[in-house]
């Protein structure tokens, strides 16, 4: 969009559309390992129920999705199909690695068939420790990424130059920028995920 | 419950060939369906090609290791009671019924047992995590038929067992709580307690199942006399389990071997069913998890006092040897062939898993069907993704 | 296909009657009226299992023999090597003290005389009995005749073992790559195939193994009370 | 129109006709598709629903709608563009004149043709169009396979549909929709009058195969094999992402909704308030403050017969392709001639 390019979006229909996009995150259906059948708990049972959260399990498409849990170990042979369908996914899109197969090769660290780390193929936002990590720290994961994007810049996101910033990394630029000279100009803080339980966010 | 008549299943085996030569007078151009790695349908990354005539397969081959994380190569070179830890994430989902052959395995190469107690708790705890395994095949079943609810109360009714299981060993489904010689430590106060509720509801859940599912006539004329395997070639691809059982054979493990577990304490019955179709697995893994709340329930008033594991050296070494032990998982037969050369680890671990042999007639099963029952068969073979890559 | 039949001999019926480990016996016995010679070894663990180790010519006719014995299901296939791993055992026990690698080859049960072996296992489910099957694979020329026409699933076994261990198996309908993807060089289950993680960084769980100092050192040896390796 | 004070000039009119159109046919989706699929679903399934957005998960809608805005729109590359990017938009036009013929009041109607229910049977079939083109547009093999299994089974559906209305028309003497409410709320059956003559009564093997017809004609569960999640990943929208999935979205949900009206219409007695018709013979003795009731009165039925559509779709597993066939040709189609004939007997003798 024209507006959100050139970032002039007003802030309060940033932050509407921000609200939108992180209430209703739809996820497809797609496990590969144990840690599947807790993502299954998570999304398909009463107890555990994400739905309450905003997240919809019901597409069965990549296309039609905005965020995908990676959950289980990511084989070599498996890799290159992890990676097209990220693709495949339209834009404004998020990861969750889930479990420490996918955040990094967890048990089969000496394998020689598995991909140390899912980060290595697609960028992941939010890392959920454990093997298999429970369905509430899943959930955790979730409201952790829900957090994200209702602090995240959508005009530095689409831009696509730097992958994710927050709101107040870019006023924090802006404000730098403006400031005069003699004010030492911190860089902007790199994507630094968040892990599970690791404190708050900004 | 109508037996298809023999004469029945032989005109469905060869309608089966028929079908696949019919289309070649008609020279229509087949197309090549990809039911890729990632398909709702497959429990995972399974993908099938199929090359279609229209709707109907004409030749399916699934092609496999995209979940390979070359089991046997990492138990050369880890310690015996690290192997445990890594066995039991290949069947994910009964992750208990796992450890319990290797474990045994090696109990019988250091011709060691474990005490009673442990050999009856291991029992309960092997048919809980039948229970959870089989409640979520019932449910999931639903899905693939296109039902959405039944998951819904599979869940809900699996929760029960894995708080048990969790409860007795910390982990709701990966315990690792088998020791060679024993158990890692005894079970909490209440428990028994706890466990003969849990299995009261599960029994419900099973009777809900039974008029939800299995009763409704969409759901029948979609599974009846849908993939029908015949005995003789269920047991020359090395079906096992309730795919065996389903086709008329009757085989079971716990209760054809004596092993060092207490099935043979409780009374209860072995169930086949002679059709052999999609129908009729599943209606005989829904007669299993009945029979396995009534093992445990027998179990629970057995449970004998005494001490919960036998003394074992701090640094195991196994002797020389081979051993194979192989039990009834919920998939199926799952077996371990133990070489040992009286290191701290194994020298070689073959392990033979159930849905890997399960899963090898799918190419002579699919060939002649139309694409809904590939979902259909598939989802009554029942595998773990796990299980047939190792 | 109809059961074959086995009128010829009656020595079967009676094996049958014998109690406990005579029916194990009676197997042997039967396999070797069958395929003569070609039975080398056999192992009987009484009232438990037993091996039988053929010669490589007769790898298939032992298939056929013990189909028609009652043998009909088809377990499993897979290979042995019996290489000592030239990498180390990957968790040597911290108490002894470390001994050169051993290069020497021993087989298993039913011994053997080359590097590879190839073993399946058949069931008999009337009889509640199970017997494993070896057989030697020639070092220079590592095949085998394939089961696949015997039994139709050990199709899937024999590709699987083909890109484990390398080992051929003519008469197979296509011996394809089973789980790793077509381009990987190298057959992982050898002995001699190295886990590359392995070598660049030892195995992070590993504890330095130092007594404690409360611990007298009489009793059983210096090992921390948790092992190196133990359950981790 | 509503004949006001004021004469509204033509342009007037025909404004008030597009917002109604509007109104007619997103607000049904809109309720349908949170109160249904996201509330009564989860509520079947012992859960709760969105909660988050706003209380109770009311403004989840808006969050929705706020996000496919943002989704990027993406094409396949093999894709025929134009016909790809048209196919959602058919849907949502047969939706739309398909509201056209439903009356809301005795003078609140977008149009009041004396054949209505013809053409409202005839515009059900262009949806099917829609879906076809959306299959095979998308270049992909799973849409290929649900576009034409959709095309089958739409076709199936459509004669049982046309047949169970035909016993309707038959009773009711006439194809206006406007006479046919008239004819359900006046009429009485073996002389009890009281709560008028509902053609859900008489023709209750109608309104049956009537609501089987639709719930085929919207692809929903027991016949939900153009869409089979776990078959054909998401069959013919399996491509398709962004706004042009919303529109298939909102479509699937506004037909729903749409063909509850006109359910109601012909079987539960359209605007007439169920057991008081105050004695109205025909359409001119209606008050004007029906025009008011009326559309609330539809409202509350169209949801009754949604929530039984949407009650089958969450429980019943799924057909197969040949089962679906044979349940159309072979039972649905008999038993609605049967019913056509018997419905000519009674009126030829009575």
């Amino acid at each position: 969009m024209g507006l959100v390019d050139k970032g002039r979006m007003p802030a309060s229909l940033t932050k509407l559309f921000n609200m939108s996009r992180s209430y209703s995150l739809w996820v497809y259906q797609w496990g590969l390992a144990c840690c599947a059948i807790e993502m299954g708990a998570a999304f398909g049972s009463p107890r555990y129920d994400v739905m309450r959260l905003g997240v919809i399990p019901l597409p069965a498409s990549p296309r039609q999705a905005d965020f995908v849990c990676i959950s289980g170990t990511v084989t070599d042979k498996m890799a290159p199909a992890v990676r097209r369908l990220w693709e495949q996914m339209p834009e404004p899109k998020y990861a969750i690695s889930m479990g420490s197969c996918a955040n990094c090769g967890g048990p089969y660290w000496d394998s020689y068939s598995v991909t140390k780390g899912v980060d290595q193929i697609i960028p992941i936002d939010v890392y959920v420790p454990g093997c298999p990590p429970r369905p509430e720290a899943l959930l955790e994961g979730i409201v952790l990424l829900q957090q994200r994007i209702k602090n995240e810049d959508m005009a530095a996101k689409w831009r696509g130059d730097e992958g994710f910033t927050s709101l107040q990394a870019t006023r924090e630029r802006e404000r730098v920028a403006a400031a005069p000279i003699s004010e030492p100009a911190n860089p902007a803080p790199d994507r630094e995920p968040i892990v599970v339980g690791g404190g708050p966010i900004e | 419950m109508t037996v298809l008549s023999d004469r029945q299943q032989l005109s469905y085996i060869a309608s089966q060939a028929a079908d696949a030569r019919l289309n070649v007078e008609l020279e229509t151009e087949g197309m090549t369906l990809n039911i890729g790695p990632q398909h709702p349908a497959t429990h995972g990354t399974l993908r099938i090609i199929c090359r279609l005539d229209g709707e109907q397969v004409v030749w399916a081959e699934p092609s496999c290791g995209y979940m390979h994380r070359g089991y046997e190569k990492l138990t050369e070179v880890r310690t015996f009671p690290q192997v445990t830890t890594l066995v039991n994430r290949i069947d994910w989902l009964g992750s208990f019924a796992n450890e319990v052959p290797f474990i045994l395995a090696a109990e019988k190469l250091m011709e060691i047992e474990a005490p009673p107690r442990a050999q009856v708790i291991r029992t309960i705890l092997f048919e809980l995590s039948r229970i959870a395994n089989v409640s979520l095949f019932l449910g999931d079943l639903g899905v693939q038929m296109g039902a959405i609810t039944p998951v819904f109360l599979a869940f809900r009714d699996r929760e029960y067992v894995l708080n048990l299981i969790e409860g007795a060993t910390g982990g709701r489904f990966h315990p690792n709580f088998d020791r060679i010689g024993g158990l890692k430590d005894d079970l909490p106060a209440g428990w028994i307690a706890e466990t003969k509720q849990v299995m009261v509801k599960l029994r419900e859940f099973c009777d809900i199942i039974e008029d939800l599912l299995f009763g409704n006539e969409i759901f029948q004329s979609r599974m009846r006399g849908i993939g029908i395997i015949p005995a003789d070639v269920a047991k020359d691809y090395g079906l096992s389990g309730a795919n065996l059982r389903a086709s008329g054979v009757d085989y079971d493990l716990r209760r054809d071997q004596d092993i060092a577990m207490a099935w043979d304490k409780a009374d209860w019955k072995v169930w086949t069913h002679p059709d052999g179709d999609s129908f009729a697995r599943c209606w005989i893994r829904l007669q299993e998890t009945r029979e396995s709340c009534k093992i445990v329930e027998q179990l629970l008033d057995q449970v004998p006092a005494g001490p919960i594991m036998t003394k074992v050296p701090r640094i195991i070494k196994v002797p020389e040897g081979e051993a194979w032990v192989s039990t009834e998982n919920p998939l199926g037969e799952m077996g371990y062939y133990v070489v040992s050369k009286g290191d701290l680890g194994p020298f070689r671990v073959k392990i033979r898993s159930a849905s890997f042999n399960n899963i090898s007639i799918v190419p002579w099963a699919l060939t002649g069907v139309y694409v809904p029952d590939i979902i259909t068969i598939l989802a009554s073979l029942y595998f773990i993704l796990g299980d047939i890559d190792r | 296909m109809a059961r074959l039949s086995d009128s010829t001999d009656t020595t079967a019926e009676d094996a049958l009657a014998l109690p406990g480990d005579g029916l194990r016996e009676g197997i042997i016995d039967d396999l070797r009226r069958r395929i003569g010679d070609a039975v080398i070894d056999t192992h009987i663990a009484p009232n438990d299992d037993l091996w039988v180790r053929v010669s490589t010519e007769s790898w298939r006719d032992t298939a056929v023999a013990l189909k028609a014995a009652g043998f009909t299901f088809f377990s499993f296939l897979s290979g042995l090597d019996w290489m000592p791993s030239p990498y180390g055992k990957g968790e040597e026990d911290p108490t002894a003290e470390p001994q050169e690698p051993d290069t020497e080859i021993r087989q298993g049960v039913t011994g053997g005389e080359t590097r590879f072996q190839v073993f399946a296992r058949l069931v008999d489910l009337d009889r509640h009995v199970g017997v494993t099957v070896k057989a030697d694979v020639p070092d220079d020329r590592p095949v085998v005749d394939s089961w696949s026409s015997v039994f139709a699933g050990a199709n899937w076994h024999e590709r699987e073992c083909h890109e484990m261990f390398g080992i051929g198996f003519n008469g197979h309908p296509d011996l394809r790559n089973m789980y790793l993807p077509t381009d990987f060089e190298g057959y992982p289950l050898r002995k001699d195939f190295p886990l590359l993680a392995r070598m660049i960084k030892p195995w992070p769980g590993i504890v330095d193994v130092e007594p404690m100092p409360a611990q007298d050192t009489a009793g059983e040896g210096s090992a921390s009370d948790e092992p190196a390796g133990g359950e981790s | 129109m509503i004949q006001l004070a004021i004469e509204i000039p033509y342009w007037g009119q025909s404004l008030l006709r597009v917002l109604g159109g509007l109104v007619a046919v997103l607000l049904p989706a809109g309720t349908i598709v949170y109160l249904f699929l996201f509330k009564m679903m989860s509520f079947m399934q012992s859960r709760l629903g969105p909660m988050e957005a706003g209380p109770y998960g009311s403004l989840q809608l808006v969050a929705e709608v706020g996000k496919w805005m943002q989704k990027e729109d993406l094409a396949p590359e093999a894709a025929d563009l134009r016909i790809f990017k048209m196919a959602p938009l058919i849907v949502l036009l047969s939706t739309f004149l398909l509201v056209v013929i439903v009356p809301f009041g005795p003078d609140a109607y977008f149009t009041n043709f004396s054949v209505g229910v013809f053409l409202g049977l005839a515009v059900a079939s262009v949806s099917v169009l829609g879906i076809l083109i959306a299959g095979w547009a998308s270049a992909n093999k799973y849409s290929l396979l649900g576009g034409l299994r959709a095309a089958g089974q739409l076709i199936a559906y459509e004669l049982p549909m046309v047949l169970a209305v035909l016993g309707v028309v038959i009773q009711a003497g006439s194809m206006n929709m406007q006479e046919i409410t008239v004819v359900q709320n006046t009429g009485e059956i073996f002389g009890i009058s009281w709560f008028g003559n509902p053609f859900i009564i008489t023709q209750f093997i109608g309104f049956l195969i009537f609501m089987i017809a639709v719930q085929a004609e919207l692809t929903q569960a027991p016949f939900d094999m153009p869409i089979a999640e776990s078959e054909l990943v998401s069959g013919y929208m399996t491509e398709y992402s962004g706004f042009r999935f919303l529109i298939f979205f909102i479509a699937e949900f506004a037909t729903a909704g749409v063909f509850a009206f006109i359910a109601s219409v012909l079987f539960l007695g359209g605007w007439g308030i169920p057991f008081s018709w105050f004695g109205w013979d025909n359409i001119d003795q209606v008050p004007d403050w029906m025009n008011l009731v009326g559309p609330l009165i539809m409202f509350t039925k169209m949801l009754v017969l949604t929530f039984i559509i949407m009650w089958v779709r969450f429980s019943m597993p799924r057909f197969r392709e040949d089962q679906l066939q044979t349940f159309a040709w072979k039972v649905l189609i008999p038993l609605a001639l049967l019913n056509t004939a018997v419905t000519a007997i009674f009126k030829v003798a009575l």
